[in-house]
């Protein structure tokens, strides 16, 4: 992976500079920052596709003429930007909960494209799909354009005054500094010179769904309160109780790399990671585990506390009684026993007593200090959930006499959010650094907006010892400033934070190294790389105390209905509601877009005569209906972070908010709810935007699977329909030959977890609209991969297999021959092309497409405000790819391989004068997955990375049948189960 | 059996004794004679027309005042040489144009660029610069003026109003949708005389006349259609005289020297403003053109307020084209491309831009296929080669003619 | 040689001078237009305009307002074209293969089912040029010179050939039933009254007078025309049976389209003949002309056509099974005989199948009424046909991921019945303004109704149509 | 240029009296200018003894319209711009053929037609030449140029009215040369 950097006086461009660099190349393809001259020729294109080919016509009788267009040079060309070529610049994600090392691609001066850092020990070049989106939330409307008082413009300056003065006169008073998880050294620093300055300070880190739990219980087990490094790749069992550490469980990215690295079968390896899940609903670690049980979440306490006692009898440890456990875990543990210090037991409760008997379980198992790491505890999550609690009783009793909150909206994401919006309403000053649009800034005095991520500087310690460093990437687009500067002026050190951050390393990380004498050589390489590691010790020690009493607190199971609250995977916590590219990406599972839903148990749903999009009441609250498969009994499964009321208006109203049902227990949020009253709401429907339907394969051989023993045996196991298709394949005509390269792919579904990252990178990518809810409905959803789900065996516990499909680009591709205009003919490197200018829309390519991966411009999505979402705006559509051609209505789309990135890597290797190397292109699918599920390659290239996997035994085409020949193949889902 | 008493209508020509006069049927050729004339002569006086047709309407509503208002009228009319009577030098407009020079360069500043410079300047700072010449071009041509003060107010005023209003606006070409309504009327006349009328004795006539009328229209219609999306010879004003003419042909100045990313970059690069200091700096006047336009460059890089050219050479958003496969890989010339530029003083789209043009190109283009190592790849083409079966590599032979290559 | 006795008498009623012909089949254009003529044709345009406003939104709005989505991508525009092709196969059947076939008695029909079918390919046309995308650049379809490359078009698309066979289709069935219309038109400009049809009826007569050069040119012309639009008859629906047959689609791939579709359009065309020809006996008294023979042989033809459709359903089917395809034998068992849309099937098959073995009754074909009905339920059926062929086919396909249901819009519905709209349109004008029987063919026959055939000598006994 | 002729018209109301006279005056050689009916009757065109080649001119086109199509096929798929359709090669041949089916027809129809027009004066604004406007309802006229008919009027009179001639009788018109 090369590397990239960006000059340090890059950023003292004025911002009028970073203007001119927009407007200088966006209109060699985008419909960015038009001026008026090109509006007309906007309207000219609108007038032309209503009126067709009469406009010929009628430009006779109005002499039409070409629109002006203006070109503006540079008054000084910054060294680095060169027009229409993009720059790539190492940053840094964080948004108070995911962390990701990224590259930003920057066209033109705005940041179009986040690419994962391969650098990075965490994140390892992977991404989530809220991580690529979060490139739109940059070009939100809904961000604040500057500060504001009660809603009135106000300049800094005065704002500034105003609160400083109000500060001094309520100083020695409590004043309360509500914020996210920061994990920011420098950050850290700040608010300490503030909180210095200002006297009786309270910081509280408050996390919407807390891992309190965890930092409870290793606060007893280990002495500190830390969440452990959960190393997945050197465990050869994983049981996780209801954490879904591949979906929305704490470092998802890192873990998902670690798994899918531990089961993956490429270059002979034989062996393969087991995974044990306990959980309620179908989530997307569940639907890759090799072995799932669907619990009651109020049963978790009684298993693992039978498992640590079935261990603990092993080993000879102390054995507690408590409630009996459902599940027979004998077989469970054994399998524990026979790995030892290599497995991995893990839970998403948020009960300390749970996460006291998992250390147990883990130190039993000696899985401390190898599955499980000490001495690089993971920081994104420090809230503790008994501090807002008290926040809450301080803002009701008065004590608070400031309140400045920062990345933080427990008026919408606490259950008690109500109460927290009318206390706060009482206090003397509040401030809210929001970003963009939220509950809690609606209540507040002032908002005094900060940047954006991709527009300034941070830095970030994601796991103790492991820095990160985040650059701008664009000047900030609006009025705001970093909270970091906000604070350190009414600290009284006003200064930039850039040089703040760069003190900082100088005095810190700087000074504890030896290997680079200087510092600017130090920083340049840190910022450069992105990432910068010290190595760290462990200095934690375990101990069993408070094992007994956490035993003697676990309850049995619940009676009757329980409800489990979960963060979706593309939604989240709720806090980038507004992102439209999130809202539509379907859920990996339930394939459902645009609102949450009461994921109920088939049978319960038979027994109630419950259908899909059937209204039912959970406590009053109404919930459209979905049968989901493998939902466990007497359970309903209720995503968070929907039903947000002041988010802007894509999030405005979409689902229903869910956080009023967490409940919190032994001073821990809990995110299920039991007891739960339901009933049926008779004769109403709630539309949902579901895009698959059909959830069996039909016993078709589409996503092939076997089980390890069996690819062991014979690695062709659940493959031999290939050699089958291949013998009776006959043609009347050659097969195709290609010139230079051939590109293809090879998608992994060993490795594919669903988690959905790639359909959000293809979408930034590639300008793919988005259609809204009831399109996506009349199923016409505009994603060029989309990831199919099947279930097959039990409804009740199903096996789960995810497909990514995306145009297979095959040999004889059927749509390319029923074209009757040529405009989807095949390129001499074997991509299926598809020429949109050409395109008239007869969408026969679609019909006749095996695959059904073709997308139809059903609408004019872009410019119209029957589709309000970002590519309505000016600012919205800055986030398009100018070199991909945005489609117009009527015209069929489809995956292209990215060929904008293969053309672009192919002229560099040009004008070097060398051959492309091996890895060099990559497809933003294959870029950032998470997974690695998917290589892309030259199959020309016979010391390529796919023409290796093509040669795999797993490998098949799908549908090969038909003998198209697609140049995408997928290699057989292996699934450990038990013999 | 009668024929009269079955009814039967007398039709022209069935009678038998119904016969027509000669005189009448050459009363009808004559009329249309006549209508073909006036139409010939019609079609004549239309294309004939000026393109700028319509005057320009002064918006009283600016300004209220209205001896300012015929300040401004004597302003114009001093300007266009109509006053004073006995007036020895040239008229202003003859150098200082109202309207866009067209296809020659026209050096003089036009009226709105002057207008535009003094709209927030004093009379003084107009006086001078009109009656104490700086230059050399401008002092040659400035030299013998005598004008009064008074006359000079007037004509400060007028630019002023021109500046506020700017230039007269073009109007359409009527001429063209004048023919196409005429032919619409011609071929409908046409087909009621061959129902109804029968007036002219030929039919062949009628019909001629009508398949020629539609013919003509589908061809007017193709055409526009086309043009609508090519813009070949377009030579706009730039909002700088700036010549290439004189960079390029005269002066020599190598194209990258300018257009520094044409080698490697996507675009060949509209150079910063910057890049033009590096010479005019010094070079302050010109042979021609004076100090006046080289003064724009000049002001534009101290107020940091950056030139908007007119683009030329407009691809549509749908077509990729990279200056660094063609120039940088392909070493196209320049010239291949953007024609005789050393040539233009006004620079203009030398060819169609059309999807033809560029895969005719590719089609003939041989490409460096031995010495570039990126093309080793192409192993085929490679054994062909040296089979003998393939002599040259041409770009449509790697693939250059693919969709995608530049639509994606 | 034929004997006229087989199918009864040609021209009913008393023994007709040919004067009297005339007179009788072109009264309608004379006499006063009737009040139902204006009421249907009320509702015709009523109907058109809907259909225009529909037509409307679908080119300013887009295909989104259709109930189309990215699985099912073609719906009823596609089946409305298949089903007006379909009928708009019967002119040139009756004319062609009857004619070659020597049935005298498609003289009184043939010009119906031409007008018919010239409206009803005009109808069909439409569908494909509005259900594109860009419907405004439908002309790259065309492979003209053209300033891209030239870039042409791609020969291999059945949709093209589709566009080459339905465009020669509607340029030579129109001319085929113009021409026929010439001397009839001729006679209308010289036997009306009015000034006005006078010059209208004699711009469009062309310049006939029946002449003996005319006459046999004429005849070389109906020849020629007859001769190669036989074969177009068989091609175009069998064209059209490609843009399915040529694709990889389960239920569609298959080799029996081609026959199944022409015998099916043939079907449908003549019961929509036979729809037609019982209004204009009804509505226009033109019972004369269009005897209960008439009326019978169509039946008995579509009685023949309805067993060959029974059989290439049970044929598909059957294949479907024993092809071994599970894809194939998904679509027909699961999706059609079973399934979301097993009732368009089983509408299709009784329709089509079982409903028109009615006609093996003489009774049944002797009632106008009934005859009327089942016509009806077979154009109903053979809609139900080409519904199954598109929807069932296109919505669970390969990968049961991407199945989706189809459910037409408002839109959608709207076209079909604007189109509904054009036809009947289309046909009261042709009911109103023009002979509605090819009046100098019914002149010919008109002698061998009469029994005096004594006149005519062997060797003068010749065929000449 | 304009002439007056005389023309002898003789009017009959049936077929078959039409062909019995027409075949005896054929007899007695009298020349026949035209006959006019309402509908084709054989002996007639057979005895009027023109020849019409428009079958050979339909086939001319036909041989010409597919080998203009299948060249021009070739030409554009194969020389002109060679493009990948699904895997096949750029000779298409078996594709060829269905349009090449479709097009000839079509373009030998019009063309016949184009043909058949030109030829017979039938097209759009063309004038009709009529001698008497009941031929095309129920009469059947011979014509006769009395300047060339070979035969004396009264001869030729009274064999029409033996053979049942409703009327016979003279016209003068113009007609341009």
């Amino acid at each position: 992976m090369k590397t990239y950097w960006r000059s340090i006086d890059e950023l003292a461009n004025p911002q009028e500079l970073r203007r001119q660099e927009v407007r200088e190349e966006s209109k060699q393809k985008s419909m960015l920052l038009k001026g008026d001259k090109e509006l007309n020729s906007a309207s000219r294109r609108d007038f032309l596709k209503t009126f067709g080919f009469s406009l010929a016509a009628a430009s006779i009788v109005a002499s039409c003429k070409r629109p002006v267009e203006k070109a503006i040079p540079y008054l000084v060309k910054p060294d680095e930007i060169t027009p229409g070529m993009a720059n790539y610049y190492a940053s840094s994600y964080f948004d108070g909960n995911e962390y990701a090392s990224i590259i930003v691609k920057v066209r033109d001066g705005r940041p179009i494209k986040i690419e994962g850092n391969t650098l990075s020990s965490i994140s390892q070049g992977g991404t989530s799909a809220r991580i690529q989106a979060s490139v739109l939330n940059l070009y939100d409307d809904a961000r604040f354009k500057g500060p504001l008082k009660n809603g009135e413009e106000i300049t800094w300056e005065k704002a500034d005054g105003e609160v400083a003065a109000t500060l001094s006169k309520v100083k020695g008073s409590k004043v309360v500094l509500l914020s996210s998880t920061i994990i920011s050294p420098s950050t850290q620093k700040i608010i300490q010179k503030f909180a210095e300055k200002q006297g009786n300070v309270e910081w509280i880190q408050y996390d919407p769904v807390s891992a309190s739990g965890i930092l409870q219980a290793t606060k007893k087990s280990f002495g500190s309160a830390f969440i452990p490094d959960y190393r997945f790749g050197k465990a050869k069992v994983v049981v996780s109780f209801g954490a879904d550490f591949l979906g929305s469980w704490l470092s998802t990215v890192e873990y998902t790399k670690a798994y899918t690295a531990a089961r993956s079968l490429q270059d002979g390896r034989k062996e393969m990671l087991r995974h044990y899940q306990f959980e309620a609903g179908m989530t997307l670690s569940g639907s890759n585990a090799d072995v799932r049980f669907p619990i009651k979440p109020s049963e978790e306490g009684a298993i693992v506390l039978a498992l640590y006692n079935e261990i603990a009898k092993a080993k000879g440890a102390t054995v507690f009684s408590g409630a009996k456990s459902s599940v027979d875990i004998s077989e469970l543990a054994k399998e524990l026993l026979e790995h030892p210090k290599q497995s991995l037991v893990i839970s998403g409760s948020n009960d300390e007593n749970i996460q006291l008997l998992i250390n147990g379980i883990n130190e039993l198992l000696g899985n401390y200090g190898e599955t499980i790491g000490l001495d690089r505890p993971l920081l994104t999550k420090q809230g503790v959930d008994a501090d807002a609690d008290r926040l809450l009783a301080d803002l009701k009793a008065g004590n608070v006499k400031a309140l400045l909150v920062w990345n933080a909206n427990p008026v919408f994401d606490h259950p008690k959010g109500k109460e927290f919006a009318e206390s706060i309403k009482k206090v003397g000053l509040t401030v809210s650094f929001a970003e963009r649009k939220d509950e809690i800034s609606a209540v507040c005095q002032y908002i005094l907006p900060e940047t954006n991520y991709l527009e300034t500087w941070n830095d970030l310690e994601p796991k103790a010892g492991v820095f990160s460093l985040a650059q701008p990437t664009i000047a900030p687009i609006f009025n705001a400033r970093p909270v970091q500067e906000t604070l350190l002026k009414w600290a009284g050190e006003p200064q930039k934070h850039r040089d703040f951050i760069q003190n900082f390393w100088k005095e810190n990380q700087f000074a504890a190294q030896k290997e680079v004498a200087d510092f600017r050589r130090f920083w340049d390489k840190s910022l450069q790389r992105g990432v910068y590691e010290t190595a760290l010790e462990s200095k934690s020690a375990y101990s069993s105390d408070g094992l007994s009493q956490a035993a003697s607190q676990i309850k049995g199971a619940a009676s009757g209905i329980e409800v489990v609250l979960y963060e979706s995977i593309a939604i989240g916590n709720g806090k980038y509601a507004n992102n439209p590219w999130l809202q539509e990406l379907p859920d990996p599972v339930a394939k459902i877009s645009w609102d949450n839903f009461a994921a109920v148990p088939v049978a319960y749903a038979e027994e109630n005569g419950l259908k899909n999009e059937d209204v039912i009441s959970v406590n009053g609250l109404e919930l459209p209906v979905f049968i989901q498969p493998g939902q466990a009994k007497d359970t309903i499964s209720v995503a968070l972070g929907y039903g947000r009321e002041v988010s802007g208006k894509v999030g405005d109203k979409t689902g229903k908010n869910m956080y009023p049902f967490v409940i919190t227990e032994n001073g821990s949020r809990q995110y299920f709810l039991t007891g739960v009253k339901v009933e049926k709401v008779q004769g109403k429907i709630f539309e949902l935007a579901i895009s698959q339907t059909h959830y069996s394969m039909e016993g078709r051989p589409i996503a092939r699977e076997t089980t390890l023993a069996d690819y062991i045996k014979n690695p062709v196991s659940g493959n031999e329909k290939e050699a089958e298709d291949l013998a009776k394949a006959v043609t009347l005509y050659k097969e195709p030959e290609y010139n230079g390269h051939h590109w293809g792919m090879a998608v992994d579904l060993n490795s594919c977890t669903g988690c959905g990252n790639c359909a959000i990178a293809c979408q930034a990518e590639n300008n793919i609209q988005v259609i809204g809810k009831e399109q996506v409905r009349n199923r016409r959803i505009m994603h060029w991969i989309r990831i199919d789900r099947y279930y097959s065996e039990n409804p009740e516990n199903p096996k789960v297999s995810f497909q990514p499909v995306m145009c297979q680009h095959c040999g004889n591709a059927p749509c390319e021959n029923v074209c009757p205009v040529a405009a989807t003919p095949h390129s001499e490197e074997g991509l299926n092309q598809m020429a949109y200018n050409r395109c008239v829309g007869t969408k026969y390519c679609i019909n006749n497409c095996p695959y059904r991966v073709r997308r139809f411009n059903w609408f004019q999505y872009v410019k119209n405000d029957k589709f309000d979402f970002n590519s309505n705006s000016d600012l919205g559509r800055m986030v398009l790819n100018p070199d991909v051609t945005v489609r117009s209505r009527g015209v069929v789309e489809k995956c292209s391989m990215c060929v904008q990135r293969i053309q672009e890597k192919k002229l560099k290797a040009k004008l070097e004068g060398r051959p492309v190397v091996e890895g060099e292109i990559k497809t933003a699918c294959a870029q950032s997955c998470p997974g690695n599920a998917i290589v892309f390659g030259d199959l020309l290239n016979p010391e390529s990375r796919i023409s290796k996997l093509l040669k795999d035994e797993r490998n098949y085409h799908l549908l090969e049948e038909l003998h198209t020949l697609p140049s995408v193949s997928y290699l057989t889902k292996v699934r450990n189960e038990k013999a | 059996m009668n024929i009269e008493k079955r009814g039967f209508i007398n039709s022209q020509n069935t009678k038998p004794s119904g016969m027509k006069k000669p005189s009448l049927n050459l009363t009808v050729i004559q009329r249309f004679k006549l209508v073909f004339a006036v139409f010939i002569l019609s079609l004549l006086a239309f294309s004939a027309l000026p393109v700028s047709a319509f005057s320009q309407d002064d918006s009283d509503e600016m300004i209220d005042d209205r001896s300012h208002q015929e300040d401004v009228k004597r302003g114009e009319r001093f300007f266009k040489g109509l006053l004073p009577k006995d007036r020895r030098f040239e008229s202003c407009v003859s150098c200082h144009v109202l309207t866009p020079s067209g296809e020659q360069i026209n050096w003089n500043p036009s009226a709105i660029d002057i207008a535009k410079k003094f709209a927030d300047k004093d009379f003084s700072d107009f006086q001078a610069a009109v009656m104490q010449p700086n230059g050399k071009k401008m002092e040659a041509s400035h030299k013998n003026f005598t004008i009064e003060d008074t006359d000079l107010k007037t004509v400060k005023a007028y630019l002023d109003d021109l500046a506020i209003n700017g230039t007269p606006k073009i109007g359409p070409t009527v001429n063209q949708i004048v023919l196409f309504l005429v032919l619409g009327l011609l071929i409908t006349l046409a087909l009621l005389d061959l129902i109804f009328f029968k007036k002219i004795k030929y039919r062949f006539i009628s019909v001629f006349v009508l398949l020629l009328g539609l013919l003509f229209q589908v061809k007017m219609v193709s055409e526009a259609a086309i043009k609508l999306g090519r813009s070949q010879n377009y030579a706009p004003d730039q909002p700088i005289k700036f010549s290439h003419k004189v960079h390029a042909g005269d002066n020599r100045i190598d194209c990258k020297y300018c257009h520094t990313t044409a080698e490697y970059g996507k675009s060949a690069g509209i150079p910063a403003m910057e890049l033009c200091m590096n010479c005019h700096v010094l070079v302050r006047e010109g042979a021609r053109s004076g100090k006046f336009e080289i003064a724009k460059v000049v002001e534009a890089n101290e107020n940091k307020t950056p030139v908007e050219w007119v683009r030329v050479h407009n691809l549509p958003d749908h077509v990729f084209f990279s200056h660094a496969q063609h120039v940088g890989i392909g070493k196209v010339d320049c010239k291949q491309c953007h024609g005789p530029v050393q040539e233009m003083d006004i620079l203009k789209q030398n060819a169609d831009l059309s999807m033809g043009w560029c895969i005719n190109c590719h089609r003939q283009t041989k490409v460096n296929f031995k010495d570039n190592a990126y093309y080793d790849n192409y192993m085929k083409l490679h054994d062909q080669i040296k089979s003998g079966k393939l002599d040259t590599v041409r770009a449509v032979n790697i693939g250059a003619n693919d969709c995608m290559r530049c639509h994606y | 040689m034929y004997k006229t006795d087989i199918r009864g008498k040609l021209i009913d009623g008393e023994e007709k001078s040919l004067s009297q012909i005339s007179q009788e089949i072109l009264a309608p254009i004379d006499a006063k237009t009737p009040r139902w003529w204006y009421g249907a044709m009320a509702i015709s345009l009523l109907m058109f305009a809907w259909g225009a406003r529909s037509i409307y939104i679908t080119l300013t709005v887009g295909i989104g307002s259709w109930g189309v989505n990215n699985t099912v991508a073609w719906g009823w525009a596609i089946i409305n074209f298949v089903w007006w092709i379909g009928i708009g196969h019967a002119g040139t059947a009756f004319s062609i293969f009857l004619l070659i076939l020597r049935q005298k008695w498609r003289t009184a029909i043939n010009r119906a089912a031409e007008a018919m079918t010239v409206v009803a390919v005009f109808c069909a046309a439409l569908f494909p040029l509005m259900h594109m995308g860009r419907s405004w650049l439908f002309f790259y379809v065309f492979p003209y010179p053209n300033t891209r490359g030239p870039l042409w078009v791609n020969f291999n698309s059945p949709l093209f050939w589709d566009f080459v066979a339905i465009s020669a289709y509607l340029l030579i069935s129109a001319s085929f039933w113009y021409f026929g219309m010439v001397p009839d038109f001729a006679t209308l400009r010289d036997t009306n009254k009015s000034k006005i049809k006078r010059a209208v009826y004699g711009f469009f007569s062309f310049g006939w007078t029946g002449s003996s050069k005319q006459w046999l040119r004429y005849e070389g012309l109906a020849f020629v025309l007859g001769g190669i639009a036989a074969v177009l008859v068989v091609s175009v629906h069998s064209i059209v049976s490609t843009d399915f047959a040529a694709s990889v689609e389960p239920g569609w791939h298959t080799t029996l389209f081609p026959p199944y579709f022409v015998v099916g359009a043939i079907f449908s065309g003549f019961a929509m003949v036979l729809t037609l020809v019982t209004l204009m006996k009804k509505l226009y008294k033109m019972g004369d002309f269009i005897t209960e023979n008439h009326v019978d042989a169509v039946a008995r033809v579509l009685v023949f056509i309805s067993l060959i459709m029974g059989t290439a359903y049970i044929t598909e089917i059957f294949i479907a099974w024993y092809s071994g395809s599970e894809y194939e034998f998904y679509t027909f068992f699961k999706n059609r005989i079973t399934g979301d849309y097993a009732f368009q099937f089983w509408a299709m098959f009784i329709c089509n199948a079982l409903l028109p073995q009615l006609f093996w009754s003489r009774k049944v074909r002797r009632n106008l009424w009934v005859v009327f009905i089942i016509s009806l339920f077979i154009n109903l059926g053979m809609w139900f046909e080409r519904f199954n062929i598109v929807i069932t086919s296109l919505s669970k396909n390969y990968l049961p991921s991407s199945w989706a249901e189809y459910h037409p819009s408002m839109v959608e519905i709207g076209f079909f019945v604007g189109t509904l709209g054009m036809f009947s349109a289309g046909v009261l004008l042709f009911f109103r303004y023009i002979p509605q029987i090819a009046i100098s063919e019914v002149k010919m026959v008109s002698k061998f109704n009469k029994q005096q055939t004594t006149h005519l000598k062997p060797g003068h006994h010749h065929d000449y149509e | 240029m304009i002439m007056n002729k005389k023309y002898l018209v003789g009017v009959f109301d049936s077929e078959h009296t039409l062909i019995d006279a027409f075949e005896k005056a054929l007899e007695k050689g009298v020349n026949i200018e035209e006959v006019y009916t309402p509908y084709p009757i054989h002996e007639i065109l057979h005895g009027m003894k023109t020849k019409t080649r428009i079958t050979y001119a339909a086939f001319f086109y036909g041989v010409m319209a597919v080998a203009l199509l299948l060249g021009g096929m070739y030409y554009a798929a194969v020389v002109d711009w060679p493009l990948h359709f699904g895997g096949k090669p750029f000779n298409t041949f078996p594709s060829f053929i269905v349009i090449t089916i479709v097009a000839t027809i079509l373009t030998v129809t019009l063309l016949t037609l184009f043909t058949f027009s030109a030829r017979s004066k039938i097209y759009p604004g063309s004038k009709a030449e009529i001698i008497d406007v009941r031929a095309t309802d129920d009469k059947f006229i011979i014509l006769l140029d009395q300047d060339k008919m070979n035969v004396g009027k009264p001869e030729i009179t009274e064999l029409f009215e033996s053979f049942g001639a409703s009327e016979v009788y003279e016209k003068e018109t113009e007609k341009t040369a």
